[in-house]
């Protein structure tokens, strides 16, 4: 425990560097995820048909274990030579984020009562105002949810991203284990831990910003 | 930093390689450059990486140059490689500076009782005992040496026995616990890590001169060598300073006293007037 | 409109087989599944490993988890609730790697240590959804249980019981899935598996190795997934499929 | 017979939900608990099977404190049927009707028969229906296996909350029709709880109308409805309790309180059958139908004919005769 | 006017929902579409705003075809209310009350006029209730919001579907008797869903019965009640439609009908309001409150007296009167 204390002490500058590495890659794979999941599943609500494909194909990249995928990576962004270091490890961590966000948003907006669909409707909106003022407000605790989910479970995979030279608090835990170095190991898992807590009391917060207060 | 000076840090994963690519993050930071590292390759990942300009520099061996990637026989003496790799790199776009003392070769350790008593020093000791007794040592190796030319192959070929079905694959670096823990009986490792002397590890002398030398040198693309021709001076001073002396040091600082690598870097660089305080 | 959705679904469809059929194709022609069949003695034993982990963690966990989440959500206990689910979610932000590290810490290099990290790691998802599985169970549904005079025990097994098996089943699907890719890191720890090829593959830069690890642990854990989707179906009362149908109408 | 006796129920939190309680329900007879939202109806009842605790005073089964019963082997013998009926989704018609007797250990046999005359009793085909599930059935249907099910074990007494409140007007009012039908024969101790004073009037032996927990009055309904004993009452029954009180009495009520004369004058003078209801009387003499309706029982003999006159003098005797 | 021209509905998998439909509503009049559950009184009514297709046949709104007008600026000229009020969750009272003004761009002064007005109407304070949401409304405030929301931008037209279907009997009144209030002040066209005859009697201007898709019956509430055309119609209204149609009437109506004398004889005799509804009328002779009622105006004068007698001469004349 005082090794570990003191280990902090010592390296939090070096700590917080591995960190905002850790975050920078997470944060933009995230918000990449965001851009893209949100829209294809307020889509997929227009298509169920489609909607039981990209589901089930976002459930599958799910269970491809990470290192497996960040493996994968390595060859094909050989060809265009971006094998190795930020952009697998990128792309890999905006797969992962897919399936919650998809499919959260999707729910959210199915599970939008019928009845809101249809009163706005009946009231003249457009499909767009309905959208806007109606289906992705009250979606949005679901929809948040999925981002939340997302983030936590990409701070844990981007420690795996170390193997690829994508650096993180994924180096500091791997050189813990091979230098048989508790401490090390301890320090890394711990600042992973609290980033990943942080990130979702953060979440948590921007979710209850974002959610208009009648709707839950 | 737009416009600014910018280069990318490559370093293999081990504690070594860790140490000196961190010289090189924090001597070129001094210098006013942006850097990226990336970290934890494999050779063979690595040499790829800045061959197609993911990486532009890093730390490399001049033996592992030219017999793992320029695929040439060994060349004993590290000046005449260093010239020789630095000639044939050329048609590569990759240039090798900084040649230094620091001499990080293979080892074939064992546990210095077991070895006693098996009375084996030598590798051709080792191959004879391993020829009488087949399947009886359990050897650790990591996945580059099992698949390197100049790895496990190369050495049961060139002293001519066979470790067949006794081979232990772990990740580089654990196999000093591993035969420290006496879960193999002898294992592949680095001249220069400090866990040999700590743990007491007898160290088998290669005796027929398989390995090469594999003294470190700067490896960058040549972009990069035209670009910022200052990099090779400010890696200059560390040409006298790094032998294998000072890597074990600086290595025994990080594996046995449990250092980071930036404060045990920091502490030699500013030791040594390579950075301010 | 329909039938133009119909479509796009069918063209997605073809195009995703067409490209997985593509990466196949491309795999083999170019060998990179060569390991696997140069190696078939190597490759049965990685397997062999990487499985032996997986089921000895997830069973252990299995017998440790459920009854502990039954244990919680008994109302005498349900003050304990909050601090185990808590523990359970802090728990799954620390990533696997750490604890198999962790784990390594305190049992050494080899199996023992990947078993006992899968082993921790899958008790928080099985533990997770057996609650959430039993606190589901309609409140009025236990009522109209306890006022025809069912014991505790008798509404614990034949009315909580039969409906959270699904969440349950999900659960450990979920940790079994988990456990196939933490397995994969579990050469970190000198357990071996399926991963060494993937790190050798890694490390070398060699496709054909990183291949003949990587894709066969996927498709593990695709077709574990599976079994247990299956599993979870054939599994569930029937009336409770029906109910679940009835609420999505 | 359920008897309670100075019961009273506080809730954490300082709820005063039940106060001063004293009631009877006697044998065979069925007892409405009704009264406003949130007035503890759902209380009371669950006290009964002690799903929730007594304050205070006691409650009696068949003169037994119901505190110094074995809880599970006590509910065993009270049906129970909650409101949205609480079916186990898990679980076949058939699994969900015979749980007690299967807890009990009757033999299958005797499942099986009970089951079958169960299914005829609220006319639901045994064999269609054994192996579905729940959510195969119609609200209306699901209901109906809830209260088979609380009658499954053939129990003395049952306790019912509300079990019609979730449906529609027109399959309720079959629901309660079927339920009279079925209590005529089973003759069970109930009590059953509603909000709906018309449910009531047309259910119940006795009604009690509770308020914040406190019996407002406890009586037939006819005498709720003749006799609001306080303005609470009054309102609670509405503004034309006399023409609900009136669906209450047969025509054969009114021929027996007076002695009338068989009627053979006029050839076009209409019928009524002694079992119509005085409503429905009323409300065929205000159509014109005829100005005097020709009673006939159910022999066809002739028991004098009806008018207004008489209608008014019947409503008068028998609201002034409860008076006294 | 909405004029239904021959209009069918046949749904996917061959439901014939509407069958021939011929049905006017003429402007400023409210029609009660009633029928038994399923026989497509939704349909019906989501024709008109085009939230169904029509299979054959043609809807006209003030003589043109809804087909061919843009249904999205149709739908904010005809004011919609569904059933559960339909309220947006995520939106405050008068966000949500205000959606379809702020749709059509109306600047903020305006709005914040209207909503004044409109929350006057429903009788709820504007300043207390603007900033809540609709989980903090009782479920009757709840549904006046979503009337209120229907009359937002004044359309000449309503659509309302079962509109006070989920509230309990007491609120459901009230809120009937509000909306009627309403409707005398604003005048609208109105195409109202109900499956409750007491509601349609109270509330139509005329009645349409349905059933599976077809109309049975299209009259007034007087004609329904008194003259069903049909068994159906009959067995619709149930056997007590005299005493329902009793609901029709006030007291006024009746003294117009006859030249009674004023009556000063006795002085226990008690009085009437002209405006009590002869359902009320003939309970309180039944209840024996009096065998004469004096009826009185609004002013205070005296109208004669009230007798059984009298009412059943009233409603034969107007049953007979209305049969030429
Ligand atoms: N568990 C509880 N804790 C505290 N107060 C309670 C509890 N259950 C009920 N109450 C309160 O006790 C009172 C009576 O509740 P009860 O459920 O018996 O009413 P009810 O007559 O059945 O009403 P409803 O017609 O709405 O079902 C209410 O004020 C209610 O809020
Ligand atoms: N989308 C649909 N597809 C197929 N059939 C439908 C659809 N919507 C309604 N129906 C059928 O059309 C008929 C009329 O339905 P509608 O909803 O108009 O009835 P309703 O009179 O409003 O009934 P309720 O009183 O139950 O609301 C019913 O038989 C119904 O099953
Ligand atoms: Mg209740
Ligand atoms: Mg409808």
């Amino acid at each position: 425990m005082n090794e570990l204390i003191e280990y902090f002490v010592k390296n939090y500058p070096f700590l917080w560097g591995y960190m905002l590495d850790h975050l920078e890659i997470v944060g933009l794979a995230t918000i990449t995820a965001i851009l893209i999941g949100v829209p294809i599943g307020i889509y997929l609500t227009t298509n169920k048909y489609l909607a039981g494909t990209i589901l089930q194909l976002a459930s599958v990249f799910m269970t491809i274990p990470s290192i497996a995928l960040f493996g994968v990576m390595i060859p094909v962004l050989s060809v265009i030579n971006q094998g190795v270091g930020f952009l697998p490890a990128f792309l890999a961590l905006v797969l992962y984020s897919q399936l919650p966000i998809i499919r959260n948003t999707y729910t959210g907006i199915q599970n939008v009562d019928p009845q809101l669909r249809d009163a706005a409707n009946g009231l003249g909106m457009t499909t767009l105002q309905r959208l806007w003022k109606v289906e992705i407000p009250n979606a949005m605790p679901l929809i948040m949810a999925g981002v939340r989910t997302a983030t936590v479970l990409n701070i844990g995979i981007g420690a795996i991203a170390a193997f690829i030279g994508a650096g993180g608090l994924g180096v500091v835990i791997y050189q813990g284990i091979v230098r048989a170095n508790t401490t090390m190991v301890l320090a890394g898992a711990i600042s992973v831990a609290v980033v990943a807590i942080l990130a979702d009391f953060i979440l948590k917060l921007i979710q209850k910003k974002l959610t208009p207060k009648g709707a839950n | 930093s737009v416009g600014g000076k910018s280069v990318k840090v490559g370093a293999k994963n081990f504690t070594e390689q860790a140490i000196l690519a961190k010289m090189s993050v924090f001597l070129l930071e001094d210098n006013g450059f942006q850097v990226d590292e990336i970290s934890e390759l494999g050779s063979t990942a690595l040499r790829q990486a800045l061959e197609t300009e993911q990486i532009d520099i890093t730390w490399d061996y001049v033996g592992t140059g030219l017999v793992t990637y320029l695929d040439q026989p060994p060349i004993a003496d590290s000046e005449e490689a260093f010239a020789e790799v630095n000639r044939l790199d050329a048609e590569n776009d990759i240039v090798w500076t900084n040649l230094t003392e620091a001499n990080n070769t293979y080892a074939i350790m064992m546990q210095e009782e077991e070895a006693e008593e098996l009375g084996i020093e030598t590798i051709s000791d080792f191959a004879a005992y391993i020829n009488e007794n087949p399947g009886e040592i359990n050897f650790a190796t990591d996945a580059e040496f099992a698949n390197r030319a100049d790895g496990l192959a190369g050495m049961e070929e060139f002293y001519d026995f066979s470790l067949e079905g006794s081979i232990t694959e772990l990740e580089t670096g654990l196999y000093y616990n591993a035969l420290n823990n006496n879960e193999v009986n002898a294992s592949v490792g680095f001249s220069t890590d400090a866990r040999i002397d700590d743990f007491g590890f007898r160290v088998l002398e290669d005796d027929q001169g398989f390995f090469p030398s594999y003294s470190a040198a700067v490896s960058m693309t040549e972009d990069v060598y035209e670009e910022y021709p200052e990099i090779e001076e400010i890696f200059a001073p560390l040409e006298d300073i790094l032998d294998s002396e000072t890597m074990r040091d600086l290595n025994y600082q990080v594996d046995i006293e449990g250092e980071s690598v930036e404060l045990v870097v920091q502490d030699f660089l500013q030791e040594n007037n390579l950075i301010e305080e | 409109m329909d039938t133009f959705n119909k479509r796009t679904a069918l063209v997605v469809k073809i195009l995703l087989w067409t490209a997985i059929a593509a990466f196949f194709i491309w795999g083999f022609s170019q060998g990179m599944f060569r390991q696997i069949y140069e190696q078939p003695g190597l490759f049965l034993e990685l397997l062999g490993e990487h499985v032996l982990i997986i089921f000895a963690s997830g069973f252990a966990a299995v017998l440790i988890a459920v009854p502990l989440g039954i244990f919680v959500t008994r109302p005498a206990f349900r003050r304990t609730e909050w601090f185990i689910v808590t523990v359970a979610n802090l728990g799954q932000t620390i990533p696997s790697l750490a604890v198999l590290a962790l784990a390594m810490g305190v049992l050494g290099i080899g199996v023992e240590a990947a078993i006992l990290a899968l082993f921790v790691y899958s008790l928080l998802p099985i533990l997770q959804n057996t609650i959430a599985g039993l606190d589901s169970v309609d409140e009025n549904t236990k009522d109209a249980a306890r006022g025809m005079g069912l014991t505790n025990l008798q509404i614990l097994w034949k009315v909580e019981l039969p409906n959270a098996v699904v969440s349950i089943i999900a659960g450990i699907r979920t940790a079994l899935v988990i456990n196939i890719g933490t397995a994969a890191l579990a050469y970190l720890v000198g357990a071996g598996g399926l991963g060494v090829w993937i790190f050798t593959g890694i490390r070398l830069f060699d496709n054909s190795y990183l291949i003949s690890g990587a894709v066969p642990v996927t498709l593990l854990a695709i077709a574990v997934d599976l079994l247990f989707r299956y599993l979870e179906r054939v599994l569930t009362p029937k009336g409770l499929i029906l109910a679940r149908e009835a609420n999505e109408a | 017979m359920i008897q309670f006796d100075n019961v009273n129920k506080v809730y954490e939190g300082d709820v005063k939900a039940i106060n001063n309680v004293d009631l009877t329900v006697p044998d065979g007879e069925m007892v409405i608990l009704i009264g406003p939202s949130g007035c503890g109806k759902t209380t009371l009842l669950r006290m009964v099977n002690q799903l929730e605790t007594i304050s205070s005073g006691s409650i009696l089964l068949n003169g037994e404190d119901v505190t110094t019963l074995d809880k599970i082997e006590m509910r065993r013998k009270i049906g129970y049927v909650i409101q949205s009926n609480g079916l186990f989704p898990n679980m076949t018609i058939e699994q969900n009707m015979m749980i007690v007797p299967q807890l009990l250990g009757w033999d299958r046999a005797k499942k099986r028969d009970r089951f079958n005359y169960l299914m005829d009793l609220i006319g639901l085909n045994p064999d269609e229906f054994k192996k579905r599930f729940p959510h195969e059935l119609s609200g209306g249907q699901q209901q109906r296996i809830g209260v088979a099910r609380a009658l499954a074990a053939d129990p003395p007494v049952m306790l019912m909350d509300e079990p019609f409140g979730a449906l529609d007007p027109i399959i309720r009012a079959r629901l309660q029709e079927e339920f009279l039908q079925i209590q005529r024969e089973v003759k069970k101790t109930i009590l059953f709880v509603s909000h709906d004073i018309d449910e009531a009037v047309k259910m119940g032996d006795k009604i009690v109308l509770l308020r914040d927990g406190e019996v407002m009055q406890y009586d037939t309904p006819a005498e709720i409805l003749n006799h609001p004993k306080n303005e609470f009452v009054n309102e609670f029954v509405g503004s034309d309790r006399v023409l609900k009180s009136m669906s209450l009495y047969t025509v054969k009520d009114l021929y027996k309180a007076f002695t009338l004369k068989p009627n053979f004058e006029s050839k076009d003078i209409r019928t009524i059958n002694e079992d119509t209801s005085l409503r429905v009387a009323i409300s065929m003499i205000l159509n014109q139908e005829a100005d005097q309706l020709v009673i006939e029982d159910n022999e066809g003999n002739n028991h004098g004919s009806l008018t207004m006159d008489l209608l008014e003098q019947f409503l008068h005797k028998e609201i002034k005769g409860q008076e006294g």
